[in-house]
């Protein structure tokens, strides 16, 4: 059965057990707390679009490229030589 | 021996900012590009992207040689690409005769290009002096050296006339004037326009 | 006056020349400027002195570390010019020029490792007896010590350049070079006092030298790749 | 792990995991626990063998983040997705806290038997090693300041962390059996008593399950943060 009685070694065990309960209750709550706190922030950032509309340039870092390669301008070539 | 120099695409950012995106170009052998812009506008940054010194964030940078087909990236760059940035990359304990020997050996040189670059540049009174005693013009001087002295076919300048005097800005477009007539090929970044005829390129216009 | 009349092609240096070239300009910097290789064996010698002063000069207590100190200071003076090895080149633009040679990144990065060798390691590897007779080492053992001095320096150049590439343009660089490359000391450290331990009490000392010829080729392999693919990263 | 290299596919396909991760470890931790103080105690080492049921768990998912970190190092650098910088990144905390757990629990379990807090042996000594290591990879990606150039420095030492990492426990070993400091006790190896492979193995899994939630959850708050960083990045611009 449920044997909580540590005896000779409790100044051991229970710091043992303790601090492991406490560093990964710690790591939890700053894992949970940050993926909230980020969650909310990208849901207002893209709940309002930002003034104009959030497609055009599509930015590449967090998303791959899927569909066509975009243009989203002429590249402006080198003007003629100036003579 | 590189032809031409051919963007397709290119597109550059530094850290989170985007300096330009899908720049198309092709510069061919006698022709010198200057690029304009604000500060800022990637002009340094291009320069180091043709150089393979920064990696784009998409597109390429090709060359080709006379009849147009593509060289290897890395040897055209380790051979036929010289690269002058703001920071010259001398020594300042070491002499300038020490300092020019070491940059043309280290890109290759011929004996005949070594004495011309110290002629060209005035550099002769100066080879026994350290780096560190001359004055900025004079450095950049001495740096231009490894332009004369190991023969490329790409020169990459990244706003060169700055610290020289009138006299040797003169000089220098001479230099590139021979560089252009031998179908090199110049991309430089300036900020007042240079002495010769040039295609520009407005970094500032692209984002 | 076009190129082509140029009574030449530009000769390239070819890899001896090139080679030959960034070692002689390596070793000039390491050594130029007074000091040379006197910096590395002061710091040595001052390593070397402090542990008496600090753990008493009994000869009972100092006889069985000697060995084990003298690799320790060996591992932190070899520490000593990692950050000169690509900070200075990227601050005045030297890498740049570095990087558009005849010769690749990863070549660059291994002279470089070898030029610190000779530069740091060297010195080291003829100090370390003198250093470890000093701390009571019998004096039977002192061609040994000069022997993994030399070879585990070797090992602790080209981790050690690796780290110095690692930690380019990062703040506080010496220190960070230390935190990141100390752990990656242990086995060149382990083996080579193995070895003066195992020759201590007349064990065979063939495995540990194997051993740590061992780690150096491993390190040799290693650094440079990892160290070129550091330098781009900071670079571009 | 391909179809997984796109961030979109990658977060659809976490989504439910996650919490089932979490619940999963939440229950194992709480079974783990009854079992292992619901066993009887050791006759020799008496209830300090209950220590070993959060020690060898947590020095060997130390180990296991580190492998995850220098596996999604290489897959940053030989494939530069951003994911696989996340990952690494994601790794490094958990695996760190785990280590130093491992650490603790360690010298507490070691003084009762052997005296002193700490004690070279190998085992022990390869854990604070590995800490070393979670030590210069998380200084290197503290100090640079461009996050780009951060995650492939710390992506190079990931890798030959990883790659020199068996070759340090070796050395360690070796090191070991040159000095041969009186460590009888080779806990968790050989002679454990059936009885404790209950709570044991539920406690290894429970860590086990624990890593995993908290990797995958840190993965998806680092995608979220870098699309933040985008959109705010754009929007700037834009203003």
């Amino acid at each position: 059965m449920l044997d909580l009685d540590m005896t000779p070694y409790a100044a051991f065990v229970w710091p043992a057990w303790g601090v492991s309960a406490l560093v990964l209750a710690a790591l939890t709550a700053r894992a949970v707390v940050a993926s909230r706190k980020w969650k909310r922030e990208l849901a207002r950032l893209e709940a309002d679009p930002t003034p104009e509309a959030a497609d055009t340039n599509r930015p590449q870092v967090a998303r791959s490229a899927i569909g066509p390669k975009e243009r989203p301008q002429a590249a402006q070539g080198a003007v003629g030589p100036k003579e | 021996m590189i032809h031409t120099l051919t963007l397709s695409d290119l597109t550059v950012s530094r850290g989170e900012r985007r300096l330009f995106h899908d720049l198309d170009l092709t510069l061919r052998a006698g022709e010198v590009l200057a690029l304009t812009g604000a500060n800022g506008a990637g002009k340094t940054s291009l320069l180091r992207a043709i150089a393979g010194l920064l990696r784009p964030d998409a597109g390429t940078v090709g060359f080709q040689d006379g009849d147009g087909n593509p060289l290897d990236e890395r040897q055209a760059r380790g051979r036929e690409v010289h690269f002058l940035g703001h920071l010259d990359g001398l020594k300042g304990g070491r002499t300038a005769r020490e300092e020019l020997g070491f940059q043309c050996d280290w890109l290759g040189h011929t004996q005949y290009g070594l004495d011309h670059a110290v002629e060209a540049f005035g550099l002769k009174p100066l080879l026994d002096l350290e780096v560190r005693r001359l004055s900025a013009g004079q450095r950049r001087r001495l740096a231009m050296g490894r332009l004369v002295g190991s023969p490329r076919a790409l020169w990459l300048l990244d706003e060169p006339m700055a610290p020289l005097d009138a006299r040797w800005r003169e000089a220098f477009a001479e230099q590139m004037q021979r560089h252009l007539d031998a179908d090199g090929l110049i991309v430089a970044a300036v900020h007042d326009p240079l002495p010769l005829p040039t295609r520009t390129l407005d970094l500032g216009a692209l984002t | 006056m076009s190129r082509r009349d140029l009574d030449q092609e530009p000769r390239p240096p070819g890899l001896r020349g090139a080679t030959r070239v960034l070692l002689e300009r390596e070793l000039d910097l390491a050594w130029g400027g007074g000091g040379g290789p006197l910096l590395a064996c002061g710091f040595f010698a001052c390593l070397t002195a402090i542990l008496p002063l600090a753990a008493g000069g009994d000869p009972r207590t100092l006889g069985p570390v000697a060995g084990g100190v003298a690799w320790l200071a060996l591992a932190l003076a070899s520490l000593l010019s990692l950050e000169r090895l690509f900070e200075r080149d990227m601050e005045d633009g030297g890498l740049d020029l570095l990087a558009l040679g005849h010769l690749s990144l990863e070549q660059v990065v291994l002279i470089k490792a070898l030029a610190q060798w000779v530069a740091v390691g060297l010195p080291l590897a003829l100090t370390a007896p003198v250093a470890a007779l000093a701390l009571g080492l019998p004096a039977s053992l002192t061609p040994l010590v000069a022997l993994t001095a030399l070879i585990g320096g070797a090992g602790f150049a080209f981790t050690g350049a690796l780290g110095a590439a690692l930690a380019l343009g990062a703040k506080r660089g010496g220190l960070l070079i230390a935190v990141v490359v100390l752990p990656l000391f242990i086995p060149p450290v382990v083996f080579g006092a193995g070895a003066l331990e195992r020759a201590g009490s007349d064990q065979p000392v063939g495995p540990a030298l194997a051993l740590l010829c061992a780690y150096v080729l491993f390190a040799a392999v290693i650094a440079p790749f990892a160290g070129a693919a550091a330098v781009r990263n900071a670079q571009g | 792990m391909f179809g997984l290299s796109n961030p979109q596919r990658f977060m659809a396909f976490t989504g439910p995991l996650t919490p089932v991760l979490w619940g999963l470890a939440a229950l194992l931790l709480g079974v783990g626990a009854w079992l292992s103080f619901s066993v009887p105690a050791d006759y020799q080492q008496g209830d300090t063998v209950r220590i070993m049921f959060v020690h060898v768990p947590a020095a060997v998912w130390g180990l296991g983040a580190y492998a995850a970190l220098g596996v999604s190092s290489f897959f940053a650098l030989v494939f530069r997705h951003a994911l696989a910088d996340a990952a690494a990144r994601a790794a490094a905390l958990p695996g760190a806290a785990f280590t130093a757990l491992a650490l603790f629990t360690g010298s507490l379990w070691g003084q009762p038997m052997w005296g002193t807090w700490w004690v070279w042996d190998a085992r022990l000594t390869s854990v604070l090693v590995l800490f070393l290591f979670y030590l210069g990879y998380m200084a290197l990606r503290a100090s640079i300041d461009d996050e780009q150039k951060a995650g492939r420095a710390a992506a190079v030492l990931g890798l030959v962390g990883l790659i020199n990492l068996p070759i340090v426990k070796f050395s360690v070993d070796w090191w070991n059996t040159l000095h041969q400091p009186a460590s009888f006790l080779t806990p968790g190896s050989s002679g454990l008593d059936p009885v404790y492979l209950a709570p044991f193995l539920t406690m290894l899994a429970a860590y086990g399950a624990l890593f995993a939630a908290l990797w995958l959850t840190a993965i998806r708050t680092e995608i979220r943060r870098r699309r933040v960083m985008t959109l705010r990045a754009r929007q700037a611009q834009e203003a």
